[in-house]
């Protein structure tokens, strides 16, 4: 070995970088079947097919998409600032990616168990803004400018009400570090999604506008800024782009899914049905059944295919569920394997329901206004993370301190909570017609006048 | 554990750097840019000593160091733009707005 | 920004954020103007301290084409004018001749006439519900609109072969008689929109972004749009109760009873009220409509060639954008001596600088939206 | 042991270059990007000083927050402000002269510090979650200078909010 390094001074670094591997293989290609998804459940949310063309119900749309970016020509506009450009998306990519070092799929799949763990991802998911604004900066772009700087000002701003609403979960948890944040879940045995509900849908709102999503997609869609900060990219660039958005879509849910919804313990892992006196319990069997499911759906959708070639793709996708069907039910045998396999498949389920909302409220709201989205962040996001982060915090001292039931001591917390978002609602409520500023504030420049 | 002077020289080359850019540059903005390096470099020295002697107050006071910059850049960053709105400039030897 | 401030006419784009005026162009090639409309705003920050519409793209001067065609001539052209509601536009033209003449419809042309034109109201406002949502952002109503309009299209192509420019009514009467079916079809898609205009309502009636967005916004007064001649579900928005199809009925109106929906505050969301309500209002006159439609002949006898008697008419209708009127002057040959037609969305269109000013620049895409214009008729 | 100096070396070139680079660079923008880049160095070099709890602060506080102030500001200053003017003004002299005596002072007040500071950094048992201590300390040991340090930023707030204001 060169420099006399020793071959276990490498041996902590293995696993970890063959985990980081892994995911920043599977990452585009999951990405890319996310879109096909968002797709596909748009449209049949609007009574429509959506891609049924290439491949067998557009199952290899995103291959497509992939290569299609890949061979479009990558234009730089004309007096752009290079360096700027060329490092935009680069820092939008390579942040996003940094985010899954924390991220803990299963028992055994964490690439690094950080004890500061949240609070790196939510650095590294912070430093994301600098890939947008010098992305509008560097398009030279009055318009692109503008974009740039309304989505870094509502980055900033719902990245408070994030920051917050995860505080009130640390509470709970006690560690910064993500595995201790699951095992604390476990131990407490009871998500903290019911603990502090909440937190929860403050974190659910502010991760929506942190990844310029469904109602607070404002940069790219404001009519008169068109695609925002991505105007000026095209080709691989502009894809660079994409995989940022939905890699920090994964990042957030991954962190949702672990502080709220028991990252990667089974549902309902108290309960244990033991089915006939055989060592697993019932809802162990539900994964490997999941995937014989959806074997068993495909290959009737391959019988209905047209073509050879569609019903052989189809037949492949109904192989890779059996496979993984298999490993499901062969992992059941070996207890050493069964908590890191079913971890990552529950991990990734949660992660998938959690986008499914996503998607959802991106098909069925409109898009709020910039001024209006800013007030929501402010004036009412933030002062509720605020009040329900002292709640939690007070009923804990009374869990601890002076013995109250858990549950009572968080209903109580919830309920004044309540109060006060109905309070800070009706708050809301009162200026929500625009004001219109008094006749004579306006200079009376007629129609004529601009000619 | 590497000795405490490397870090020692290594703030001190930022610091010096810190210094150089304060007074040779125009730019007003670029000038409060080197003041957070100052601050950084000093935020280093810091670190290395607490590390040293093994005990946490160094970082605390590195953290109380790291609210003042932001204190400082926020009320700069606002008086040049209150500036900026007067008179279209951002260096520092256009700022003469008390002699017409 | 030299002190000395000069107001040149070139558009001084000066870009600092934050300092004066800007001027922004928005269209004719934009994704929200509904076609070629050109909107400069003067901008004071992020509000709109004045516009100014710039039109003409479209104009393809059909009134000027309608001096060298007979009466049966130019029926066709003029479905090319508000192109989505294309039969209210043929009604319009056709009772206005007929009035010149002194002909009448048979009463069974004249209830065909009103089922057809009521369903165009209804796909006409189903466009302008799709769009209007679409611009706002809520990319779902779009195609529930759709799939109702393509039920209607299909209706229209059976009876008249052409889904948007029907043309589908003939100076004096009907050309075709109603296929047979017609009425279950009508009757059918009556039966089941009840149910469709809820679901659109369940998206975005209490939907909480959907208020913020267009309540009270680009707000015009009862009497602003008197002042500056609104017809329409823009009118009845703003507290005016004037429509057409109750002031002076035309084809079969007088014989079904439907309410005139009207808004308190002409502010965007009550134009979407007002919309949706004529919608139900609409398949209410369908369905009575549907229940007896008189038999007989279906073309009055007015001959071949028209020869209308010199004079002159104005006929106007209640068609989905607002009154569409028809002047019509004749010399007495088979080709009018001038058309002049009163177009609703051009006049619409004059309230948008009264609305837009003040508001913000994301809003006027909004308010463009529910004032409902179409080009085609905005430029003729 | 061999890590730590791997680590220790590309850090700190890394944040001496940029800060040089920044200081030098005539586009303001690049200058912030550089800027951004020595306090990443920096905050790796608190990293390799196991205080994971003040690389997360730093990253979180100076790079996603202050800095984020300065690009704002420098894009909306610099929108139409022509950028290219002369960047170094006729101080330099003065500069070079003061960074050479303090330089000199500071390397004799080193050599002639003998044993005090060049010992070898002792390594310490590990000590415990950096996070934990660090809030264990600041809140008992610390809490005054840390109310002091809120009213300061409550002050620095209301500063910048009275400056924004377009009519004050």
């Amino acid at each position: 070995m060169p420099f006399g390094i020793t071959f276990d001074d490498i041996r902590p670094f293995i696993a970890p970088v063959i985990y980081a591997l892994v995911i920043v293989a599977v990452l585009p290609l999951m990405a890319g079947y996310i879109v096909l998804l968002e797709r596909k459940v748009m449209a049949h949310m609007q009574a429509r097919m959506g891609p049924m063309r290439v491949g067998p119900h557009g199952l290899l749309q995103p291959i497509a998409d992939a290569v299609k970016l890949l061979l479009k020509e990558d234009i730089t506009p004309k007096n752009a600032d290079a360096l700027m450009f060329w490092l935009a998306p680069l820092l939008s990519v390579t942040m996003a990616l940094l985010a899954y070092a924390a991220l803990p799929f299963g028992p055994a799949f964490q690439i690094a168990d950080l004890d500061v763990g949240l609070l790196f991802i939510l650095a590294i998911s912070s430093l994301g803004i600098y890939g947008i604004v010098l992305g509008g900066w560097a398009s030279n772009s009055h318009y692109s400018l503008l974009g740039a700087l309304r989505s870094a000002a509502q980055l900033v701003s719902y990245e408070t009400a994030a920051g917050l609403a995860l505080v009130s979960g640390l509470l709970l948890g006690g560690t910064l570090s993500m595995k201790g944040l699951v095992e604390a879940q476990d131990q407490q045995g009871v998500w903290f999604i019911f603990i502090a509900p909440f937190s929860f849908f403050i974190y659910l709102i502010a991760s929506i506008a942190e990844t310029n999503r469904a109602p607070f997609d404002l940069p790219e869609a404001e009519s008169e800024l068109v695609a925002g900060y991505m105007t000026e990219y095209s080709g691989f660039r502009w894809s660079l782009y994409f995989l940022a958005e939905y890699a920090n879509m994964i990042v957030v849910s991954g962190i949702a899914v672990t502080l709220y919804l028991g990252g990667w313990m089974r549902p309902l892992s108290a309960v244990h049905m033991h089915i006939f006196g055989l060592p697993y319990e019932l809802l162990d069997l539900l994964p490997a059944l999941i995937f014989f499911g959806l074997a068993a759906w495909c290959s009737k959708l391959a019988l209905r295919q047209g073509e050879q070639i569609q019903k052989l793709v189809m037949f492949l996708f109904v192989g890779m569920f059996l496979v993984l069907g298999a490993v499901m039910a062969w992992s059941l045998t070996s207890p050493s394997l069964m908590p890191g396999i079913h971890g990552a498949f529950w991990f990734i389920v949660k992660v998938l329901v959690y986008l499914y909302g996503f998607l959802w409220f991106r098909f069925t709201f409109p898009r709020y206004r910039f001024d209006q989205l800013m007030k929501l962040g402010w004036q009412f996001l933030i002062p509720l993370a605020l009040v329900n982060l002292v709640m939690i915090g007070i009923a804990i001292v009374l869990v601890q301190q002076s013995g109250w039931p858990l549950a009572i001591a968080m209903i109580a917390a919830n309920v004044v909570t309540l109060i006060v978002a109905f309070w800070l609602v009706r708050q809301g409520d009162k200026p929500m017609i625009a004001v219109l500023p008094a006749e004579d504030e306006l200079p009376d420049v007629g129609p004529g006048e601009i000619r | 554990m590497l000795p405490v002077s490397y870090y020692i020289y290594l703030s001190l080359a930022l610091f010096i750097i810190g210094v150089i850019g304060v007074l040779t540059r125009r730019n007003v903005i670029i000038i409060l840019m080197s003041i957070e390096l100052i601050l950084n470099a000093v935020n280093i020295n810091l670190m290395a000593f607490s590390r040293m002697w093994g005990s946490v107050d160094g970082q605390i006071f590195a953290i109380f160091i790291i609210t003042d910059a932001a204190a400082e850049a926020a009320v700069g960053l606002g008086i040049i733009i209150a500036f900026f709105r007067n008179r279209p400039t951002v260096l520092a030897d256009e700022m003469d707005l008390l002699k017409w | 920004m030299d002190p000395t401030r000069h107001n040149s006419t070139t558009e001084i784009e000066t870009t600092v954020l934050g300092a004066d005026e800007i001027i922004l162009n928005m269209g004719p090639q934009h994704p929200s103007t509904h076609g070629v409309l050109r909107v400069k705003l003067k901008l004071d920050g992020e509000r709109v301290a004045a516009s100014e519409c710039i039109i003409g793209y479209l104009h393809r001067g059909v009134e000027k084409i309608a001096e060298h065609r007979s009466y049966q001539q130019f029926a066709p052209y003029v479905d090319r004018m508000d192109y989505v509601a294309a039969v209210s536009n043929g009604l319009g033209y056709c009772e206005a001749v007929e009035k010149l003449l002194g002909a009448e419809a048979p009463p069974r042309a004249r209830v065909v006439r009103t089922i057809l034109t009521e369903l165009q109201r209804i796909a006409s406002h189903l466009v302008w519900l799709g769009t209007h949502a679409l611009d706002i952002g809520a990319l779902t109503p779009l195609f529930y609109c759709f799939r109702e309009r393509e039920e209607i299209l299909k209706i229209f192509e059976k009876y008249c072969g052409a889904r948007l420019t029907t043309h589908a009514f003939r100076i004096g009467g009907l050309q075709y008689e109603t296929y047979d079916g017609f009425e279950e079809e009508a009757k059918r898609f009556c039966d089941d929109f009840a149910h469709r205009i809820d679901e659109y309502e369940t998206l975005l009636t209490e939907n909480r972004i959907w208020l913020g967005r267009t309540k009270g916004v680009g707000i015009l007064s009862a009497e602003d749009a008197i002042a500056l001649a609104v017809s329409g579900p823009v009118l009845r928005a703003s507290g005016v109760k004037w429509d057409i199809r109750k002031a002076a009925p035309y084809a079969a109106y007088a014989q079904y009873k439907f309410e005139i929906p009207v808004g308190k505050t002409g502010d965007t969301y009550d134009r979407y009220i007002v919309r949706m309500e004529e919608m139900r209002q609409s398949r209410l006159i369908c369905l009575q409509a549907i229940e007896n439609i008189p038999t007989g002949a279906i073309m009055a006898r007015i001959g071949k060639v028209l020869k209308p008697p010199p004079g002159e008419v104005y006929h106007a209708i209640e068609a989905p954008k607002g009154e569409l009127g028809y002047y019509i002057v004749s010399d007495g040959t088979t080709q009018p001596y001038r058309v002049r037609v009163r177009p609703p969305s051009f006049i619409n269109l004059q309230a948008f600088d009264k609305m837009a000013r003040g508001s913000l620049v994301a809003d006027v895409v909004a308010i463009i939206g529910t004032i409902d214009i179409v080009l085609g008729e905005v430029d003729r | 042991m061999m890590l730590d100096s791997i680590l220790f070396y590309f850090f700190a070139v890394l944040a001496v270059g940029s800060a040089i680079l920044m200081v030098t660079r005539r586009n303001a923008v690049h200058s912030a990007v550089f800027l951004i880049s020595t306090l990443l160095a920096t905050a790796g070099i608190f990293l390799q000083l196991q205080a994971e709890f003040l690389f997360v602060v730093q990253i979180i506080l100076y790079v996603g927050g202050i800095m984020v102030l300065f690009v704002f500001v420098i894009m909306l200053v610099n929108l139409d402000v022509a950028v290219r003017q002369m960047k170094f003004n006729r101080q330099s002299w003065v500069a070079g002269l003061l960074a050479l005596v303090l330089g000199g002072l500071a390397i004799v007040v080193f050599r002639s510090g003998g044993g005090a500071f060049n010992l070898m950094a002792s390594p310490v048992t590990t000590m415990p979650p950096n996070a934990e201590q660090v809030g264990t300390v600041l809140f008992q040991k610390y809490f005054l200078p840390f109310e002091i340090a809120s009213i300061l930023l409550l002050v620095a707030m209301i500063g910048a909010v009275v400056m924004a204001k377009r009519k004050i």
